[in-house]
């Protein structure tokens, strides 16, 4: 085996391996598993550092290994899968960081990191799926190896939680799979095409492909957290932080969202699509998520769920960037899915840290909270400001290209207010929890202080990761136009699904 | 290449003799004849890759007079299957059998049911057919009552009546078709047999003693018990392989010998017991309060899977497209009889150490015994079909089949069925993930778990990533 | 005999023998049950000799009615007594679906019955069915016997009775798995007690010969062994513990031998370069012979076993 | 080196104000300035930065519009620093203080020298969000109720220009404000953009956030607010709808009547302030009323666009100057307490922004009304009466100061003073650099009926508070309204019990999937699954649809 | 078919029924082991009839031999069958 078709297949292997090494590891032995972790997540950037190299220098890489007769598992680079590789890549990296810190003291570390590493392998396995087959089985693969990273505390909650979760996306899992089986049945194959590979079946096809682009879309939805399939993610908030982070920034919500972008660009081909009809529907699914997601926000005490009714929000943009037909409406869906990640992932780091420091579970507790943990709070006070779109974070990107997109696919009459009404709930549940925690003034007794503030506001495995999130979810945003950022590989991801 | 074919009766059935002779040795003898029948599939597998189909006339005499051994395909796959499954639960058993004096009352009769399981395999004759199947329902029952548990006798008796009612059938059937074709030769049979009413009531009656023995939907009633009072190994060995060899049977007649008889209104008919299987058999696994009920009920359910392929297998024309579909269901039944084994291998090690198996007491599980939770993780996985187990191409292949043929009901079952299994298989986990403290001394042994963990990982990851050489070996094996 | 009176015969014969087999079945005694079913299997042992099929015929006497006779009623020893009764008080808790259901099975059972006459019809005469048959004459002087019953048993289906003898094995077995021996029998009158002085070996000179004129005559290892066996049931009803039956390891040879001796032939003609259980005609009487005699042993030994129950104690041996 | 000091305007208030929490912070907020003031002063007129590498694109660049507003916003958010360094410790004088000034002066300065819409909008929007900041600060039920307001009106106008900025990027097909001069809006985007700026101009309507931020904030910060910061608004129109389109004729004489409407009404309802910071607050309103009327009529006015828009900048200016210096004087009063010397001060600041001669008001007033063209005579009448109520508020102004006797709070500082008198100067001295007699001397008749106005007005002083009551204060009125928000919290709280009611039953859904999933204890039925006959009749049952289906064949 | 070869075989077939429906529902254990002797000697009984060719000529020895083996085997299974059903009875005492 080259380079060219063993790297896809090495970058998978590069969590993958540490991972399962890790769970044989003694409760103890934390020096050598910190280091297999970050020795694998350092690893990993580089490879996928060497994979954008050779992509942006023409070079093709694809594993491929036949499972049945027609079925192939492909792992190809290309500009889309990229993306995501290098969003889960450096986001895994920080969030080891983050658990390394988090999980300091507490019982079941190997087993805890050696299912966290399985499901960035996963995710990266997605992210590089060349076909649907191979989707659908990293897809799974996701979904099993959450599992016990939800139910890792072991409370009847947790174990509830985790099983609602299970629940859903298995069952988000079926579908997916029946869709794709049924689309193999007509075409005889699944990869991944840029423009898609449907557009030369003949009419009579048509309804058969809008029932399967449903069905995808529905398995897809339950992880991408489409209402009405979101019930699972306020219930998985009974996680640890770290694997919050996980679910909601870089795998299980964003490997719905992947999906759903893949399904429409490089399978029907957005053109077909809509020529279809199904991307106006998808699209407003997308919307009533939107929507729904902000104000269900609204109501939420505890900070958690917020975030997680946040998610489902802002996962949506996603899904309504696809479903606006145009290069610009594409941009700004793929670019948020970076965008949301970092974001994302720095507001769940700062929940985290207040739970993990100060025992803030409630966004009713955190008055004067940026007094006592500055770093912490800049940090969460940035990407809570992206999300509502404020410029220059990140979020404001991508709900520029959205909202410019609509406008070109002349969909600016419902994209458009959807946009104004979902900003203003964000900012709606986002901006009284950023005016607590900087302007109230702190109650005398924090809920359950474990770290007491030394040279740092807390430890500084727990600090460095939001705040380096937030550095990037800034410079997302602030170095937009710069070569190399996600907006411009969005933009070139688009450029060649809409062959320009 | 041949000598395999009488390597894979022969030296079990030795094995079976010098284990009663020499019950000291024992032990050694049955890993040793063991590793020596696993090396004789894989030669037997080789074989069939390289030169097609063989067979090998005993005693010199051609095949009708004689008895010829055949194995293609399709048997030296899953004979493999069984020589690994049975190595791993021999030397799960080494362990699991405290007492010399048990398993010196275990090992011949454990190899007596290797011996029988591959003389099924092998057999190409229909009378043969018959006196392997009593063999093995005899070692199958024998085993199963090795408990001397009240639950377990009566269980075995059952066991016993019913797997005697249905050899009875099958006799009757070998009686007509021998008065009618006066051939006992599989080959000879599948040249000659014609539609008409000795065939037809030939096969309904073959088949009503193998549904019988194979526990499909509703005549599964005796397994349950059967299954779920039996010592692990032989849980692991009756779920994953005996009820096969009868499933083994009905497909060799179905597609075979009688393939120019056979409806698709016959098909069909069994394509709704199947789908019966399926939701019954999960449904009551998730009631099941004990993990090897459980098990039990979820063999009765992953068996209606493969009786899904009938009515799809009948409807696709012969040539590529059936035999992918072929090969999905042949992945289907590798990897139940893999996970399968394993899942009751890993349940085993929770009963010995915990002194019970009640789903609703494992809290904390996870913690002391994380390899055989683990084991029965994967199992679970292959259960359920997810990736990248086997079962998951073989279920592709289903509903690939299904929609292609347009009988979409098959892939309402099969999803349905499939999250009833996610559902009972994360029951297990959600009480074994939780933090109660876990009140027994839990010390797994390494020669029980590691057996468990092997086999779920063949399931899980070696059939599902190394599945391509399943097709390949159908279509090299013909 | 002309053919019709063979014709009545006939049918006096198989209307006894489903009359039997109905009393037998439907009787809620057990006792009554088993005494039924000896005369049933002695009645088709008639018949078998009746079909020109006299070695079935020897071996239904032997083993189907007279050791499955004598399992039988040995199992009497420990079946409940009352079961008259509490078949009685069970008949009318039947309800009216169970009922229904009892009928559905009874009417389906003729339906079966009905079927397989109709496909008998179906069976035509044609030559082809012989194929077999004179297949076997045509090979039969290869075959190392003249019987050609023994020859299909012995040498071209030989595999069927390896097998055969294998099941026979796990049987056995299965039942001293089951826990040891019980001595519970009564011990029999002084007049039995004498009569089993002769008997025994009577019996035992019967087997011999049996399994000797089995190459060329009606007989063999299988009626052999039961005639061996039935001298220990004689034994054993007379009161004896000691009833000729091995323990301990030469038991579990004698119990292993009929199949060990068949592998070791078939194992070592094959190891010699010959087909597996392929006799060369000029070994292969004698090979068959072999065979046989460790069979025989075999078949007695395990029927014997079966016939008490369970592995025979070592502490209970007298000296 | 002038590429820089624009990119500097930008870059050092932002980069200091990650400083503002080190011990010698208090200067920062003097030197960020200073890049804004120097580029003013010195960088050319052209001068040009493109960064397609920041944001989406940033263009930066000087025009003698941007000029003008950069300097007399420069020499505010100066004045307001030299003054706020003045504070006491604890107050304002706080790291967070100062973050949040120093990046709403980012913003407002940046958002000048902006030369593309992002780059514009994210100043916009930085600016807005960080005087939040600047509003919230007092630690007050009050501060916080006027904050929360603020927020939320400035939110809404930053989504509404969002819309307006997206769809016209797609129909100008960039973001440059070069391409706008070339575009022609659509009427969605002009009403987009005309109620987005509306809101920071507080249009009548609009205003609603404006009088209570201006009364909680603190002096230095409601100066930059009410001077300079408003004045982005402006710019803003200037920027996205440059005069000149055919299509915006038609609102330009909207935009005219709404002006009209906002100067009388932020008249009037100054008027019935009893608060002095409020009347301020209600004067903006009405003199943002004429900015919104000039913008209108160089809309509306094709031809005399650029002679308008020259007045209106220099408008804006003095207003800002002015203003800005009149809170800052309130704050000296709210702090040490008035002093006469703090009075005339505040009496000639009253006077230039009555347009009195020799003022700079008198200056902007003619520029004004000369730019005007010959059809908009009646404009004139109405910005004599304007000039009016100017009058009569900044007299009510003067007396309510007198009339309230103010609590000093702590000394006055020297350098809060010094600040402000600078800036007093400034606006004494600029005038008579800039602008030739005439024009220094209009306006002379309005302040004289003005004043005899404000007269009768303080004369029938008692009056007010029943026209106040009259214009729906009264404490039923009151109530009617409170009852009004009460329902609309109602509604809000029913919306929440219904999607709790979903909740729950999806809860139930959920719960009995659960039952579903894990059953109690269920004993194993062996009578039902071990009854032969039904086995039995199943079994063979079975056997005999097998053999009918495979008779099928034929 | 011959006469002969017909009564038989039908009778054959009418034990093989009448031990089935016995084999499904005489209540009690020990009939229901006789019950399916009672089908094996149908079965086998069929099998002789087949192999039956009429007075003189000698008969097809395959179906003897297979009746043979088959007696065998169901001697054994019945001798399992009783062992499990007394222990079965052992275990559960009666009076």
């Amino acid at each position: 085996m080259n380079s060219a078709t063993s790297l896809p297949l090495l970058v998978i292997l590069s969590s993958l391996l540490p991972g399962l090494v890790i769970f044989f590891l003694p409760e103890g032995s934390h020096r050598l598993r910190t280091t297999l972790n970050l020795a694998g997540a350092f690893v990993k950037i580089f490879l996928v550092g060497v994979l954008i190299w050779g992509v942006f220098h023409g070079q093709s890489y694809e594993t491929r290994w036949a499972l049945a007769p027609g079925l192939d598992l492909v792992l190809h680079a290309d500009k889309l899968s990229l993306l995501f590789v290098s969003l889960s890549s450096v986001l895994w990296l920080v969030t080891t960081i983050y658990a390394i810190g988090y999980l300091e003291t507490s019982p079941h570390r190997s087993r805890f990191f050696g299912f966290f590493s399985l499901c960035v392998s996963a995710t990266v396995g997605l992210a590089l799926a060349g076909n649907l087959f191979t989707f659908v089985i990293f897809y799974e693969l996701l979904t099993l190896a959450t599992y016990p990273l939800v139910a890792h505390r072991g409370t009847p909650e947790a174990i509830r939680g985790a099983r609602i979760y299970l629940t859903y996306t298995l069952s988000g899992g079926m579908l997916l799979l029946i869709g794709t089986v049924w689309l193999y049945a007509i075409v005889g194959q699944t990869s991944f095409v840029e423009g898609g590979v449907l557009s030369g079946l003949s009419s009579e096809y048509h309804t058969q492909l809008i029932l399967i682009f449903a069905l995808l879309i529905a398995g897809l939805g339950v992880k991408a957290a489409l209402v009405p399939l979101h019930g699972w993610l306020p219930e998985a908030m009974v996680a640890p932080a770290p694997v919050s982070a996980l679910l909601h920034a870089v795998a299980v919500v964003k490997a719905g969202a992947f999906g759903i972008v893949r399904v429409v660009y490089d399978v029907y081909g957005v053109t077909f699509a809509s020529e279809l009809g199904v991307l106006m529907a998808l699209g407003i699914a997308a919307g009533i998520t939107i929507v729904y997601g902000s104000v269900k926000a609204l109501f939420q005490d505890s900070l958690k769920k917020r975030l997680a009714y946040s998610t489902v929000s802002q996962v949506s943009y996603i899904a309504l960037g696809t479903a606006i037909l145009g290069p610009i409406g594409t941009i700004g869906g793929i670019v948020h899915l970076v965008h949301q990640g970092i974001m994302k992932i720095t507001l769940f780091f700062a929940a985290g840290n207040y739970a993990e420091t100060l025992g803030i579970h409630k966004v009713s507790e955190m008055n004067g909270v940026g007094r006592r943990m500055p770093g912490t709070t800049l940090a969460f006070s940035i990407a809570a400001l992206g999300m509502i779109g404020i410029p220059p974070v990140a979020g404001f990107i991508s709900k520029w290209y959205l909202g410019l997109g609509a406008v070109e696919a002349g969909m600016a009459g419902w994209v458009l207010p959807v946009l104004i009404l979902s900003s203003l709930l964000n900012a709606g549940y986002f901006l009284p929890i950023l005016y607590r925690a900087w302007f109230r003034t702190p109650a005398a007794v924090w809920p359950d202080e474990h770290i007491p503030a030394a040279r740092f506001e807390t430890h500084g495995a727990l600090l460095w990761p939001p705040i380096i999130t937030a550095v990037l979810a800034l410079a997302a945003g602030l170095f937009a136009a710069a070569p190399y950022s996600p907006l411009e590989w969005a933009s070139l991801i688009a450029q060649r699904e809409y062959g320009l | 290449m041949t000598d395999a074919l009488i390597a894979l009766v022969a030296l079990p059935l030795t094995a079976a003799l010098l284990a009663l002779l020499l019950p000291r040795i024992a032990t050694a003898l049955v890993i040793f004849s063991g590793l020596a029948i696993t090396a004789s599939a894989i030669a037997l597998l080789y074989g069939v890759n390289t030169a097609g189909a063989l067979h090998y006339e005993l005693g010199g005499w051609t095949a009708g007079l004689g008895i010829a051994l055949r194995a293609d395909g399709l048997s030296a796959i899953l004979l493999l299957m069984i020589a690994l499954v049975m190595f791993a639960a021999s030397v799960y058993a080494s362990a699991y059998f405290g007492k010399a004096s048990e398993r010196a009352q275990f090992w011949p009769l454990w190899l007596l049911l290797w011996t029988a399981l591959n003389a099924l395999l092998l057999s190409g004759d229909l009378f043969n057919l018959y006196v392997t199947l009593e063999l093995l329902g005899l070692s199958a029952v024998a085993l199963a009552a090795l408990s001397g548990k009240h639950a377990a006798v009566q269980a075995a008796l059952r066991y016993l009546l019913v797997g005697l009612l249905g050899s009875m059938l099958f006799l009757v059937g070998v009686a007509l078709l021998y008065a009618g074709y006066a051939t006992l030769d599989l080959a000879t049979l599948t040249q000659v047999v014609k539609p008409g009413p000795i065939a037809w009531s030939a096969l309904t009656l073959m088949t009503l003693g193998l549904l019988l023995k194979t526990a499909l939907f509703p005549l599964h009633f005796w397994l349950p018990p059967a299954h779920g009072s039996a010592p692990a190994p032989v849980s692991a060995v009756l779920s994953a392989l005996v009820v096969k060899a009868a499933f083994y049977l009905v497909l060799r007649l179905w597609l075979d010998v009688f393939a120019d008889i056979v409806t698709p209104t016959a098909a069909n008919l069994l394509g709704v017991l199947g789908a019966g299987a399926v939701l019954w058999g999960s449904w009551q696994a998730l009631r099941a309060e004990r993990l090897k009920l459980l098990a039990a009920y979820s063999t009765v359910a992953q068996l209606g899977y493969l009786f899904l392929f009938f009515p799809l297998l009948l409807a696709l024309p012969p040539g590529p497209a059936r035999d992918v579909a072929t090969g999905g269901l042949v992945m289907l039944a590798l990897t139940h009889g893999f996970a399968k084994a394993g899942l009751f291998l890993a349940i085993g090690i929770v009963q010995q150490r915990s002194g019970h198996d009640n789903i609703q007491e494992l809290g904390g599980m996870v913690q002391r015994l994380p390899l055989t939770t683990f084991a029965i993780a994967l199992a679970g996985v292959a259960l359920i079909g997810l990736p990248p187990s086997g079962t998951f191409l073989g279920k592709w292949q289903l509903i690939s089949a299904a929609i292609a043929t347009g009988q979409w009901l098959w892939v309402a079952v099969t999803a349905i069925g499939s999250l009833l299994a996610a559902a009972y298989i994360f029951r297990i986990l959600g009480h074994a993930f939780g933090n109660q403290p876990y009140p027994h001394q839990a010390v797994a042994v390494a020669r029980e778990e590691w057996p468990a963990l092997l086999l779920t990982l063949t399931a899980t990851l070696v059939l599902g990533l190394a599945g391509a050489h399943v097709w390949t070996l159908l279509e090299n094996g013909s | 005999m002309n053919a019709t009176m063979l014709l009545i015969f006939d049918a006096l014969l198989l209307a006894s023998i489903i009359g039997l087999a109905w009393a037998a079945l439907a009787s809620a005694d057990a006792r009554r049950s088993v005494i039924l079913f000896i005369a049933f299997g002695l009645l088709l042992a008639v018949a078998w000799g009746r079909l020109l099929a006299p070695d079935v015929a020897l071996a239904e006497a032997a083993i189907g009615a007279g050791l499955t006779g004598a399992l039988l009623l040995a199992a009497l020893q420990w079946q409940p007594r009352k079961t008259a009764d509490t078949t009685n008080s069970e008949q009318p808790t039947h309800t009216l679906l169970e009922t229904g259901f009892r009928w559905l099975v009874t009417l389906l059972c003729a339906a079966l019955a009905g079927m397989l006459a109709w496909s008998l019809t179906q069976i035509d005469a044609g030559t082809a069915k012989d194929a077999l048959a004179n297949a076997v004459a045509a090979n039969i002087d290869a075959s190392g016997v003249s019987n050609p019953v023994t020859a299909v048993l012995l040498n071209f289906r030989a595999y069927d009775t390896l097998l055969e003898l294998a099941v026979l094995l796990t049987a056995v077995l299965g039942i001293f798995a089951l826990g040891p021996a019980q001595a519970g029998y009564r011990i029999a009158g002084p007049v039995f007690t004498s009569l089993t002085r002769w008997l025994t070996p009577l019996l035992i000179l019967t087997a011999g010969y049996l399994l000797w004129v089995g190459a060329h005559a009606p007989g063999g290892a299988f009626q052999a062994g039961a005639t061996l066996a039935a001298a220990g049931v004689v034994l054993r009803l007379a009161g004896r513990d000691q009833i000729g039956l091995p323990r301990g390891n030469a038991l579990r040879i004698a119990l292993g031998a009929g199949v060990g001796m068949f592998l070791l032939v078939g194992l070592a003609l094959f190891a010699l370069g010959r087909p597996f259980l392929g006799y060369p005609p000029a070994w292969a009487g004698a090979l068959i012979l072999l065979i046989e005699t460790a069979a025989m042993l075999a078949i007695a030994a395990t029927l014997v076993s079966a016939f008490i129950g369970g592995q025979p104690t070592e502490e209970k041996t007298r000296c | 080196m002038n590429a820089a000091m624009l990119l500097l305007i930008w870059l050092l208030p932002l980069l200091l104000a990650a400083l503002s929490g080190q011990r010698y912070a208090r200067w920062l907020t003097v030197i960020a300035v200073l890049p804004a003031l120097i580029a003013a002063l010195t960088v050319p007129i052209g001068t040009t930065v493109s960064l397609p590498w920041l944001l989406l694109g940033v263009e930066l660049g000087l025009d003698k519009t941007g000029r003008l507003f950069l300097l007399f916003s420069s020499l505010l958010w100066l004045a307001a620093s030299l003054f706020a360094i003045g504070s006491p410790k604890g107050n304002i004088d706080s790291t967070r203080f100062r973050v949040f000034f120093l990046l709403a002066m980012a913003g407002n300065l940046g958002l000048i020298v902006a030369q593309d819409m992002l780059s514009f909008y994210l100043g916009f929007t930085l600016m807005g969000l960080a005087a939040y900041g600047l509003v919230a600060h007092p630690a007050s039920l009050r501060a916080r109720r006027a904050a929360r307001r603020y927020l939320a009106w400035t939110i809404a106008g930053e989504l509404i220009l969002f819309s307006a900025i997206v769809i016209l990027a797609q129909q100008s097909g960039g973001l440059s404000f070069q391409m706008l001069k070339t575009t022609t809006p659509s009427d969605l985007v002009v009403l987009l953009l005309i109620v987005g700026f509306g809101i920071k101009l507080a249009l009548p309507g609009l205003h609603l956030w404006l009088p209570q931020a201006y009364a909680v904030a603190p002096a230095p910060a409601v100066a930059v607010l009410s001077g300079a910061m408003i004045k982005a608004g402006l710019l803003g129109w200037l920027r996205f709808l440059p005069p000149g389109d055919a299509a915006l004729i038609g609102w330009g004489e909207v935009l005219m009547v709404v002006g009209v409407i906002g100067i009388f009404f932020g008249a009037i309802n100054g008027l019935l302030q009893r608060h002095p910071r409020l009347l301020l607050g209600y004067s903006s309103i009405s003199k943002m009323g004429v900015l919104t009327l000039g913008i209108g009529a160089a809309w509306a006015w094709p031809a005399a666009a650029p002679a308008l828009i020259s007045a209106l900048v220099i408008y804006a200016a003095h207003h800002a100057l002015v203003k800005g210096a009149l809170f800052l004087g309130l704050g000296l009063v709210e702090r040490g307490g008035l002093r006469p010397w703090i009075w005339a001060g505040l009496g000639f600041l009253a006077l230039a922004l009555a347009g009195a001669p020799l003022t700079s008001g008198a200056l902007a007033k003619s520029m004004l009304t000369t730019s005007l063209p010959d059809q908009a005579h009646s404009l004139l009448t109405v910005l004599g009466v304007a000039a009016f109520t100017t009058v009569a508020l900044m007299a009510r102004l003067l007396y309510l100061l007198w009339q309230q006797p103010a609590k000093p709070v702590a000394p006055h500082a020297m350098l809060s003073m010094l600040a402000w008198l600078l800036l007093l100067a400034l606006i004494a001295l600029v005038p008579f650099t800039q602008a030739d007699a005439s024009q220094l001397f209009s306006g002379g008749v309005a302040l004289l009926l003005g004043l005899i106005a404000a007269a009768l007005v303080v004369q029938n002083k008692q009056r007010l508070p029943e026209l106040a009551k009259a214009q729906g204060r009264s404490p039923k009125a009151r109530r009617y309204l409170r009852a009004r928000w009460h329902r609309i919290v109602l509604l809000m709280r029913a919306m929440q019990t219904r999607s709790r009611t979903l909740g729950s039953t999806r809860r139930v859904i959920e719960n009995s999937m659960h039952d579903a999933l894990q059953p109690g204890q269920q004993l194993q039925s062996k009578k039902g699954t071990d009854s032969w006959p039904l086995i039995g009749s199943l079994w063979l049952g079975i056997g005999a649809l097998l053999l009918g289906a495979l008779m099928m064949m034929t | 078919m011959l006469t002969t070869q017909w009564l038989y075989a039908l009778s054959g077939c009418l034990l093989l029924a009448l031990g089935l429906r016995s084999a499904l529902l005489h209540p009690a254990l020990l009939q229901r082991i006789l019950a399916i002797n009672v089908m094996g000697s149908g079965v086998f009984m069929l099998l002789i009839a087949i192999a039956y060719r009429g007075p003189g000529m000698p008969p097809d020895p395959i179906p003897h031999a297979l009746v043979l083996t088959g007696i065998v085997v169901a001697v054994s299974a019945t001798a399992l069958a009783l062992a499990l059903a007394r222990r079965l009875t052992r275990e559960q005492p009666h009076d």
